[in-house]
Formats: structure tokens, sequence, C-alpha cells
């Protein structure tokens, strides 16, 4: 049991981390990605939202019918969002302007309600709980991969922390929402090298 | 379907949705002073940094609302005041108001002295003015220097309609924005005076 | 504790309006939906190839409860899957016969002519547009692997001689191959048909030697030679009837430009086996 | 009158919702692969958006401010729209087959699609009108089917033509084209506000 658990931790990093496997959720990957703050912010929020509705769904997967599975699911989840939404807008409140709209968003993030369907329906409260922290993990990590290159290039800085010269002139490109799509783009096609390569040696 | 289980169905997301708003509004209610403390907090705070020089207690914090009226849904309007304390007592209270510019409504924070019923100076908060015309009225610090020191009773009116304030040649509209904001909030504290105990 | 009240209150009856809403419509709107359709939708293939010229598995299966399309009309279906559809719906399955689909094109590289050098997109269907394709022959495959492309069974590939070749075991007969070649050169045949004359061009003689060394001339020596009058030619081209045809060869010998061959298994071109 | 056209051209092509607010990026990259199921969930999307955000304002004005619970929106919003959108698909199988048909497998998507979502809050922030709401609505959801209809014939193309590379093939290739889109969509900033 404790390896299972442990197993569909992991999965969420490399085999199935969602944004860049599965291009599931990547509309707040795009958009909050121009700061490694706000994609840490915004990567946290997604796990205690997913670790909330996991728990929960899990939890009530066998009194729920099947024709209102979907109403349900998505009030679970979007009480679990507007408990984020008040708590960063009471103790994090900078933070929350930054990412404004996509807050709300959460609910609509195909990862959230595709794992509740896909996992949390069928397994108990420990393993969903696991695949939750596991997904949202992989997906924080997969957020803060872009927002570091978009900072970093864009603004020459990293955190806050400037890495370049003062003189650096700042790829502006990357900062706006076009520049998103590729760096994205580009990402997911070094993913594929990588992950063939890696099937190349291990064949 | 039989009617059971449609019974069931409106019964269980019923339950769910009411469990899912029960839950939230505790939430709410437990984080709901906060939130208004750090709404106001970075909204505010900036400006009454900038017309607020010796105090000791965080103004935000301490901030005093008083019922001021009704608006059109019959729901209570309040008037937002903010104490600035030196050694335990009031020394400056900062309120904020908005009249009609240029290019809209300009917001614009006062700092009374509750003892000596003066002005100690002023603060534009928001505006959305003609950049290097109307903008003016933050860029130059003396136009609004002109209000600081001025007792309560002083007339408010740019000078063209008799008044105490000589206006920002080429930004005539802005200026008289800024100078109604600031009649507006001291009729304000006027009418809330009676209310205040420090 | 009243804010909280108000909330679910509040909450709880858009939860209820919305749940009532649809429970309503549910009822108000019911389509009965026969469960045979799920469950023939799970024995058929599911890989939605639109074969059948419905918009997917599920839709076939909807026209087969319905009775417009006989049970077994899936190409791709296990003959297993057909008959467990037929008990389903309590219909007999008629017999019919599994096909395949041929290439109906011999004229290769080093067969026939172009006209052009074609360095466009890799498509059938874009050199087609392009004045005609590069192909002399107005009929003969553009060899661009379009059908290749278009087959999901993995059933089609590239010969070296750049004409496509049918794996014959993989072909399940769902006719993508047949629906998007611009030139119609693959057709479904009957797996036991014996003799095919492999060329679509109704060019007369003269005009198909010009452009191909193995088209057909309509020559009509394949009708004559013929026992079971098997063979007509049909608007300048040979065509055998899969009915008539015993299979015993002698058009193959016959034919000059070697065209008409056995279906399956691969017969040397008469100018090779000339030469 | 002007208003309105400005704010059709903004939402269609100078804000567009996908390549600028980066909403629905998810059918961006999984029905564009014909331009069939484009034009199908492009036509979803429209209906159900303008449904969606009247009926989104419509609450939001009459129940959840008289009563003062604002912050109780997105739980109120994605009920509303899950329960539309299943209206929807029941209603549509009853009345209209054909058109259930073509729109039907992807009225399930849309409940998850941010871009429903997200533009009923945004006509809620931007404080529009029931018109307003209306146009707006309106107008995003054109713009979301516009991007993605052209997608769907760039990547019809593209795999035609056959030249990508194998490592870009599919998704990145997608999302490099819609950040060149999104390029020649910026070229259209300082029309409208």
């Amino acid at each position: 049991m404790a390896a299972r658990i442990v197993q569909e931790f992991t999965k969420g990093f490399w085999k199935e981390i969602a944004p860049l496997r599965f291009a599931l959720g990547i509309c707040p990957a795009l958009a909050v990605s121009t700061k490694v703050e706000s994609a840490l912010g915004m990567g946290f929020a997604v796990v205690f939202v997913l670790c909330l509705s996991n728990g929960l769904v899990s939890l009530v997967r066998h009194i729920v019918p099947d024709k209102v599975r979907i109403a349900v699911f998505i009030s679970i989840i979007a009480t679990a969002v507007v408990i984020v939404e008040l708590v960063m807008q009471a103790y994090f409140y900078p933070l929350f302007l930054v990412l404004g709209i996509w807050i709300p968003l959460i609910v609509v993030n195909c990862i959230v309600l595709g794992r509740a369907e896909a996992f949390a329906r069928k397994n108990p409260i420990g393993l969903s709980l696991s695949d939750g922290l596991g997904m949202g993990l992989g997906f924080t990590v997969s957020l803060v991969v872009i927002a570091s290159i978009r900072e970093v290039l864009g603004s020459g800085t990293w955190l806050g922390i400037p890495v370049f010269p003062a003189d650096y002139p700042g790829f502006g490109f990357l900062l706006r929402p076009p520049g998103a799509f590729v760096i994205f783009g580009l990402l997911l096609a070094s993913m594929n090298v990588i992950s063939r390569r890696i099937e190349k040696r291990n064949a | 379907m039989t009617l059971r289980e449609l019974i069931r169905m409106i019964v269980v997301l019923t339950c769910v949705t009411v469990v899912c708003a029960g839950s939230l509004a505790a939430v709410r209610l437990v984080t709901r002073e906060q939130i208004d403390y750090q709404q106001i907090k970075f909204i505010k705070e900036p400006a009454l940094k900038k017309i607020l020089t010796d105090y000791e207690n965080d103004p935000v914090a301490d901030r005093i609302q008083i019922e001021t009226g009704k608006d059109a849904r019959g729901r209570p309007v309040y008037a937002t005041l903010f104490p600035a304390k030196k050694g335990g007592a009031v020394v400056t209270v900062v309120l904020e108001a908005s009249a009609p510019g240029y290019g809209g409504p300009i917001g614009v924070m006062v700092a009374i002295d509750p003892k000596n019923d003066r002005l100690r100076g002023i603060a534009v908060t928001t505006q959305s003015e003609t950049p290097g015309l109307g903008t003016k009225i933050i860029d130059d610090p003396s136009f609004g220097a002109q209000f600081a020191g001025k007792p309560l009773s002083a007339n408010f009116q740019l000078a063209s309609a008799g008044g105490d304030i000589q206006a920002i040649s080429g930004a005539t509209v802005s200026s008289n924005g800024v100078s109604q904001a600031v009649i507006r909030a001291v009729g304000l504290y006027q009418s809330v005076k009676p209310e205040l105990k420090f | 504790m009243e804010p909280v009240l108000i909330a679910m209150l509040a909450v709880g009856a858009i939860g209820l309006i919305a749940g009532a809403l649809l429970s309503i419509a549910a009822k108000v709107f019911y389509v009965p939906v026969d469960p045979r359709v799920g469950q023939i939708g799970d024995l058929l293939p599911g890989a939605n190839c639109g074969g059948c010229g419905f918009a997917g598995c599920l839709d076939l299966a909807g026209a087969i409860v319905n009775g417009q399309v006989p049970p077994n009309a899936c190409r791709c279906a296990s003959e297993e899957a057909n008959r467990r559809i037929a008990a389903l719906i309590g219909a007999a399955l008629e017999e019919r016969e599994r096909e395949i689909a041929c290439i109906f094109c011999k004229g290769d590289a080093a067969h026939a002519r172009r006209r052009f050098r074609y360095l466009g997109i890799a498509d059938c269907r874009a050199a087609e547009l392009v004045a005609g394709g590069d192909k002399a022959c107005r009929y003969g495959c553009l060899g661009l692997g379009t059908c290749v492309a278009a087959c999901i069974f993995d059933a089609l590939r590239m010969g070296e001689d750049g004409l496509p070749v049918v794996n014959p075991d993989r072909c399940t007969a769902c006719g993508a191959c047949v629906r998007i070649c611009p030139r119609h050169i693959p057709r479904l045949v009957p797996v036991s048909q014996k003799a095919i004359a492999f060329c679509t061009s109704h060019d007369p003689g003269k005009a198909v030697k010009e452009v191909c060394e193995v088209g057909c001339i309509a020559c009509g020596l394949c009708k004559k030679v013929c026992p079971e009058k098997a063979i007509e030619i049909v608007s300048l081209l040979a065509v055998v009837d899969p009915a008539k045809c015993t299979g015993c060869g002698k058009c193959f010998e016959k034919c000059p430009t070697g065209i008409i061959r056995p279906a399956t298994g691969e017969a040397p071109l008469r100018r090779e086996a000339a030469a | 009158m002007q208003d309105y056209l400005l704010m059709i051209v903004a939402a269609v092509f100078i804000n567009n919702i996908v390549l600028i607010r980066f909403m629905g990026n998810c059918p961006l990259v999984g029905v564009t692969s014909s331009m069939e199921s484009a034009f199908g969930m492009g036509a979803a999307v429209v209906f159900v958006t303008t449904l969606a955000g009247t009926a989104c304002w419509i609450v939001q004005r009459l129940v959840l401010e008289p009563l003062g619970i604002e912050y109780l929106q997105t739980l109120v919003f994605i009920l509303i729209i899950a329960s539309l959108v299943q209206f929807v698909e029941i209603v549509l199988q009853k009345t209209a087959p054909p058109l259930y048909r073509t729109l039907g497998i992807y009225l399930p998507l849309i409940t998850t699609n941010c871009m429903v979502f997200g533009s009923s809050i945004l006509n809620i922030k931007q404080d529009h009108t029931f018109m307003q709401t209306l146009v707006f609505s309106l107008a995003s959801a054109v713009g979301f089917s516009l991007v993605l209809v052209f997608m769907a014939g760039l990547r019809e193309r593209m795999e035609a033509a056959g030249k990508v590379p194998a490592a870009l093939c599919g998704v990145p290739i997608t999302l490099i084209t819609a950040g060149m889109m999104g390029l020649s969509f910026a070229g259209l900033l300082g029309m409208a506000k």
C-alpha cells in the first residue's frame, strides 16, 4: 500500500506531468508564468485545490448518483477554490492581485476535474490524496520551469533577484502572450526529444 | 429513470451545494476582517504614507467606519476614517473623497488635525487626467501645498469661483476636481465629527 | 450565524432549482435511448473510422438498432463481433464476403511517364490540383501516399517502386483509402476474386501506350480468350466479373501489357517475364 | 451603437480571448486537428457562452448582490454553467437531433472550458450592462471560434505538407503557431481599448 501511494505521488512529476505530457491545464500555465513568484503562488493554490477536491470526491464517491456526478464534483472543486480565494485575499493580498481572475479559473482547470473523474472517483482517499499532491506539485514544477525561462530571459531576474548585469535590455517578447505560446511549444518539443532519447536507450 | 432516482438526484445535489455554501460562508466569516484590512491596506496605505509623517500606530488597523446613509439598494454606506496616533493621542485624521475631474473621478486623501480643525495636507490617490497637463495636480507640489495649514472654515473653491485656491494654468478642470474633492472630504468630516471621540 | 444561513439558503435554492430543472428536462425531453445502442457500441471496434458512412461507431450502433443498416454494416468488426451484434438485435446475419483494398494501377516509376517534376506538398490531393498531377496518365496513381496516411489500421505502406502496397491481413476494408484518393485508385474487391485488371485508364489504347507501359489498351484479347465470358471491356477498360471468373489464368498469359493478374500473390510483369 | 461595434472588434480581434487572455487553450490543442471538429466546437461554444454569460449576469445582479454573497460567485457560476450545458444537451437531443449529432460530443467538453466561465466573470468584473454582457459574450465566443477555425486550417495544411520536424509534431507546433497568430493579432493593438 505504501509503495502504491509513493508511486501515485511520483508519477505526477515525469511520467504523467499534466501540462507537459497531456497539454492539460495550459491556460493558467501560460497566463501566470511571467514571474516565478506568481507561478509558485498559482502552483500552490492548485496543489491545495487538488488535494482537497480529490480527498472529498474520494469520500463521497459511493453516495453520488452517476447523473449528477459532474455537478457535485464541480461544486466541491468550486468550494475548494473559493476557500483558496478567501485565504489568499486575507493573507497574501499582493499575490491575489497578481493572479486575479486566474484564481476562480482554477475551477475549470482541466487537471482538477480530470483527476476527480479519472482517479479520485475510483480510488480510496489515501491514494487520491497522494495522486492530488503529486499532480499538483508536477503542475507547480512545470509552471516554475516556464516562468523561470520567461522571467530570466524576459526581464533578467529570477524570483525578483537580478541575474544579468543591470544593462540587460530584456527580451520583451517572452513576457507578452505570444511569447508564452512559443516558449511552451519549444519546451514541449524538447521534452519530446528527451523522452525519445530515453526510450531509445532503454530499448 | 424512476421518480425515486430523480428525487435522490435532486436531494444529493441540493445537500452538496448547501454544505458547500455553508462551509464557504464560515470561512468567509473567519477571514472577513482580515480581507477588509488587507484590501484597504494595499490600496490606501501608499497614499497614507505620503501625507502622514509622524505617527506610531497602524492607521489601517485602527480605522473607524461610520455609517453615513443608505445607497439605492438600501444597504448602509460607510465613511472610513484613518486616525494617526502619537503617544496614545490622535494627532491626525485622514479620510478620502472623490470628485469628477477631466478624465474621470479624482480621489483625494485629506489629512485633518482634529484638535485645531486645520488641514495638514492632501494627496491624490486615483486619477485618470491627461498626462502632462491634468497630472500636474500630482506633479506640481506647490498646488497641493496650498491646502496645507488652512483652517477647515477656509473657502476651498478655486480663485475663479471666489475661493482661496489658485488653479494650475491649463488644468483648470483637474484643479477644480481636486478642490471639490477636498470640499467633500471636509464636509464629510464635519458631518461625522460629533460621533468621533478621541 | 445569519450570513451563513443566507448563503446556505441562496446557494441551496440555486442547486435545487438547477437539479429540479434538469430532472424535469430529463423527463419532458426524454429521448428513449435503446440500451442496445450502448451494447452494440461496445462491440464495435471504436476506431470511429467512418468507413460505414456514419459519424462514428455509436452513430452506426444507433442505425443498426433502428434497422437502417444490417447488423454487419461495420466493415472492420470481427465476424465474432458481427455475430454477437446480430444476436443482440435478433436479426439473422446475412453472410457477406470479406473485402480488401487493391491498388488499381501498376504504373510505377519505371513504367509510367511523368510530365514534370512535382516538388510541392507531398499529398496526392495537392498534386492533383497542380495541373492535374505530374503523371502523364491522368488516371494513374500519383504515388504520394495520401492513402497510406489515411489508413488507421496500418494496412498500407509505400512500396519502393512508388506505388502503395496493401497488407491483406491488416486491411479491414474500411474504405478510408478509397474515399481519400483523388483518382480512386484503391478499390474494394472480394478476397476470393481471382483475376483483376489493374488499371483505371479509360483512354484509347494509343493514348495509353504513349504514357504508360503497363496500362489497359482495351485490345480485347482477354475478353476473347476467357472461357467463362467473365471479362468485359467497359468504356475502353477491361473489367473482370468476380462471380464468373474461375481463375483459369488464360488471360494472364494473353494480356499484352500484363495488367490482368491474380488478385493476390504477385505474378511477374509480362515484359519482365519475356526479357 | 458605435460602442458596441468597438466592443465587438476589441473582443474578437484585439483582446482575443484565446491568444491574448489565454482562455480556452485546451480545445485549441484538442479539437483543431480537423476543420469539421473546429467548426462544431466553435458553434457549440458560441451558443453556450452567450447563454451562460447572460444567465450568470442575471443571477449575479438579482441574487448574489442583493443578498451580499458576491464571494460565492465562483461556486454559483460554475453550477449554472454545468447545469446549463447539461440542460442544453438534453433539450437538443430531443428537439434537434441533427444539431445534437454535430454539437453533442463537444458539449461535455465545454463545462470545463475556461473561456465560458472566464467571460462570465469578465462581464461582472468590467461592470457590463445586460446588453453589453450579451454582446461581449457573443463576441468573445466568436473570437474563440475564429482562432479555432484558423488553427484547424493551418494544421490541416501543415499535416499535408508533412515537413514539420518530428519533435515538434502535434502539440508543440500548434502552440508555436498560436504564438505567431497572437503576434499578428497583436498588430491590431491600439485600435481599441
